[in-house]
């Protein structure tokens, strides 16, 4: 059967940005997500997950404008304030649609 | 005297429990409660909370409720400045760090507010009903406070500040929600209609709080290593601005007309720094500030010095002055 | 007399809980409780159901309950038609969506019925021990009759179904198992032996369907926008059909001998809807069916209108017929 | 170290088809799964998770046909329906026997 | 006389939990309680445990407890040899396999230890208050001394195994450092103290012991099928290595001077296999040993064994010998 | 926004192991990770996670020679004995400084 190339982009974030990395996606032109929670530690040093509750994990299947729109997006924000980390990545899907 | 108080609330369960916790994290033993109790547990201690206040307000009249009130909120006002100040002048911290701390001292901990009913329960000192609902009162005015004061600056600097955004957090966040959800329960089903639920939110409640305890102990172990690195101008400020404020809620809570044991709370719940709504709401308002600085004052030396050794002080301090 | 006993219901704390949740999530505060806890909470919830029923049938003799027993699986079989025939007919809904919705009527809501026990509790209605093992025949009985109905359609249309499939997702499903397993254990031990686990699984109870009324109440109140897109009739139909299948339910009760107190569960049975068992069910029988309009009509309006409303209105039934 | 491709399966549904996804998967030769549970929202409006629970969230990494098989079978008997979103990616494993 | 004792501890509600759970799993009925739940219920068994161990070292003297420690340090070193040679012998395993299992029936089942408890309770025989101190002790002794086994037949293999991990991993790890947080903070409050927590620690006890044997049931079903490969041997032996360790621990109980509940509580120890500690500290010391063997052993035919006919066996045995 | 390659290394493997796994991506150049919990079954047939406890899921974003040092590790130390499953794929990361 016939897939069709989109952008998934995973954010790991402290708990405390969920509402607003919500509406950021929607704004930016994402149609849908999942969103789970885990822990981890990186180089931000202290973990936020200690008082705050764990991290959210936020999955996006969206056109490739709209995940690059995202990271800038990311970048231009939280990057330097906030402990998040995002990648990018290419995945088939096969109603590629819904994404749009 | 004093001293017997310490010790009578060291041995209690919920300040053991914490205690042990500390220790056994510190030598790194697991003694993490799991996932998913820690939120369940602290739901639990907030709605417990907000129905026995719900339950002491049905019983009280206006006439004794209004003045312990305006002493809540002139607290709510005055302590963050305190912090604000002494962190500015005596802790040589720049304005935004000493405004996020500022507005986790302005707030309260729901966590210390029962462990101080709980000490008083066990020292047998009788307690107004109504007073977990200056504890919704005072959770909000001082962050408001304290953000208000970064918000002036920033406006200055023209630097731009979600604070709007960071106090609808604070009023939709589930602490202030849940609290208020159950003075609302509680006031209007009063206490004979709640009797079917007391052994869960009363017979329960102080070992659910030991439960509780232990996860706090865990957490604040972690922020041990903090302290060390957050020197000691940060720490003895932790200390002194407990009692500061402690000893202006005891006075406020005598000429509100409080007894004993509300005197004892009002200025606990002074001496105390939030570590749930405040820290979510200066993260919002206040990104740049260091989590580091105003967490590990507020939950790695505040929330253990007063629960151990801070709540019979205060104690001492509202016999002393009513 | 009837008002009064509206007020009563309303102030009790599960169902006030339930409100005050319904309220602080319409004006969008975050009360849900935390994930993980509502899953526990209805384990909770059926296990100790099937425990009072286990321990009422241990006492019971067979002459009390099979008339009791022959009832529920008549209601259980005319509720869905009734349900049926008023959709399709006064609804304009179509075959599916019809039979879909008939099911949840056809099976019962075990919350419905907890806080109906809990009402007669407070009310000093005495109640038959065995009648949670009612429920866990109506819990079947509804649905397969609705399944059966949209089957045979289907069958005609040379549709495919995978009923069998979702009957044994019923019969196995959680809520069944653990309502049997609690009645199991409840039966083969008898009060006395289960004496030691009565604080947790009957001193708890009100406190606990209290704690689940709320997180109840965030689910119920996130279906009004649907409610409104579902349409007036569809509405009229969840508070109408209610009514008609708890005077049927009444009638039945008292043709079976049951007291006041028995008559009013099993006519709050009748008009119950289901929101776990059936929703299941039907998702995997008929698939096409819209969720938008079974569960907006169980879980958004007939849910909320029996526990407020519909409980005294039953048992006001049940006192008149008995 | 030698590592070889395969297709790594992505799918997010309602919780109500558990038992029903992880049949069909065994049956169109996947040797394994790992499953979590996640929440959500896109373009299907309503969101099942309210009544249901969670989503659940399965990843499968199996060879490329056992993946197109997986996809057009979801496509065909879930996307209508139910609240379903898959993907697949390529992925390198240092085991690829464990996976055919 | 034995068969009343059987039926009697078949029939209370932790045991008939069990049962109940197995049998609803083995016919494919779903009646797992939440995730969330089992660790939540294990680290209260472990802390209630441990506080009640605590109240009665609190009280007891030295003197008391002295001989029953030496006597559970003694059957912690004698056990696991038991059921290695046992296993080398008869079982006809290897090396590390019979010495992965002998770890497991070295050390104990803290969930046995509570049902033997509860079966003591419900009979009304007194036990020492202490004796959570001594489940500490055994819990730990016997993996040590089963691991030095393996571990000194891997050195003269010339074979690696990192068994100091393991130690710390079962010293650290949750079960035992809850117990022992358990034990300090009881020990240091003493019983009144404790007596504000005692409506979750005590009182809920039983019930939630119930609820914890509705998830081992299903893990124990689980288990059924390896039962079947493990092999006739192993079954076996499964079933008399704890008929041998608890006479052996019935003989120390009585020789340290405990009274028939003591002497059975030893006894039930020493017949009890470890599934929580045990499997994790080999699993890290001897990867190579087969789980299905030591798992199936413990969790599939010890545990379900000893909680349904074991116990009221060692009580015998307890009786008869003081 | 220009984005640079990173490997995304996914690690499913039995709860036991969580201390020692996430020592060893310290030790081979992991600046950080994230970790959830999953359940799951493959061709282990017997499933640890029945008297463990659920699986842990570890990502990690690293180096490509990271990446492969970690596979490497995994093969030679878990692999045989005990319930792991990992695999790694490219994606696309904003700081790659972060990762390295
Ligand atoms: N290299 C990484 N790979 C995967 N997740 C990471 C990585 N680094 C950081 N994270 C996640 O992002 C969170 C914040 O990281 P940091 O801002 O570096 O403290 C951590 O708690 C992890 O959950
Ligand atoms: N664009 C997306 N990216 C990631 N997950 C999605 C996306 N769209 C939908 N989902 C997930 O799939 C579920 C069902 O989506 P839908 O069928 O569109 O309602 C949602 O609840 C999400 O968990
Ligand atoms: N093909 C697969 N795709 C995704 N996860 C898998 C796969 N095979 C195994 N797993 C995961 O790895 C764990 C151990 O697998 P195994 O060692 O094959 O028993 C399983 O419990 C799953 O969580
Ligand atoms: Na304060
Ligand atoms: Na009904
Ligand atoms: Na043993």
């Amino acid at each position: 059967m016939t897939t069709t190339e989109r952008q998934l982009v995973t954010i790991v974030a402290e708990s405390v940005l969920r509402r607003r990395l919500l509406d950021d996606l929607r704004q930016l032109g994402a149609t849908g997500y999942s969103i789970s929670s885990t822990d981890g530690s990186g180089t931000g040093g202290r973990n936020t997950s200690d008082w705050e509750g764990p991290h959210i994990r936020i999955e996006t299947i969206v056109r490739d404008d709209v995940a690059e729109a995202i990271l800038a997006h990311l970048v231009e924000h939280y990057f330097s304030n906030y402990a998040v980390v995002a990648w990018a990545s290419t995945v088939r899907v096969a109603r590629p649609a819904k994404f749009d | 005297m004093l001293s017997s108080a310490i010790v009578d609330n060291l041995l209690s369960a919920p300040v053991l429990a914490f205690v042990v916790a500390v220790l056994v994290t510190l030598v790194k033993g697991d003694i993490r409660l799991p996932d998913g109790l820690y939120p369940i547990l602290s739901t639990y201690l907030l709605l417990a909370i907000g129905l026995k206040g719900g339950k002491g307000l049905a019983d009280a009249d206006l006439g004794d409720v209004w003045q312990p009130l305006l002493a809540s909120i002139v607290l709510g006002a005055i302590t963050p400045i305190v912090a604000y100040v002494s962190l500015r002048r005596l802790g040589r911290l720049g304005v935004i760090d000493s405004a996020a701390i500022a507005a986790h001292y302005g707030s309260v901990s729901a966590v210390t507010f029962t462990v101080v009913l709980a000490f008083l329960e066990a020292t047998g000192e009788p307690t107004e009903g109504f007073l977990a609902g200056l504890l919704a009162v005072l959770e909000i005015v001082g962050i408001v406070v304290a953000l208000a004061i970064a918000q002036a600056h920033l406006a200055r600097e023209g630097g731009e500040s979600s604070w709007g955004e960071a106090l609808s957090e604070v009023l939709r966040g589930r602490s202030i929600v849940l609290l208020i959800a159950g003075l609302a329960i509680g006031l209007a089903a009063g206490p004979e209609r709640l009797e079917p639920v007391d052994p869960l939110f009363v017979g329960l409640f102080p070992g659910l709080l030991t439960l509780f305890l232990i996860e706090m102990g865990t957490i604040a172990a972690q922020r041990v290593r903090d302290v060390r690195e957050a020197g000691w101008r940060l720490v003895a400020l932790a200390l002194a601005i407990p009692l500061v404020n402690g000893l202006l809620g005891a006075v406020a809570g005598s000429l509100a007309g409080l007894g004993v044991g509300g005197t004892t709370v009002l200025a606990t719940l002074a001496a105390s720094a939030s570590y749930i709504a405040a820290p979510a709401a200066v993260r919002i308002a206040l990104p740049t500030a260091n989590p580091g600085l105003y967490i590990t004052a507020s939950l790695g030396v505040t929330f253990p010095f007063n629960i151990v050794v801070g709540i019979p002080i205060y104690y001492a301090m509202a016999k002393g002055l009513t």
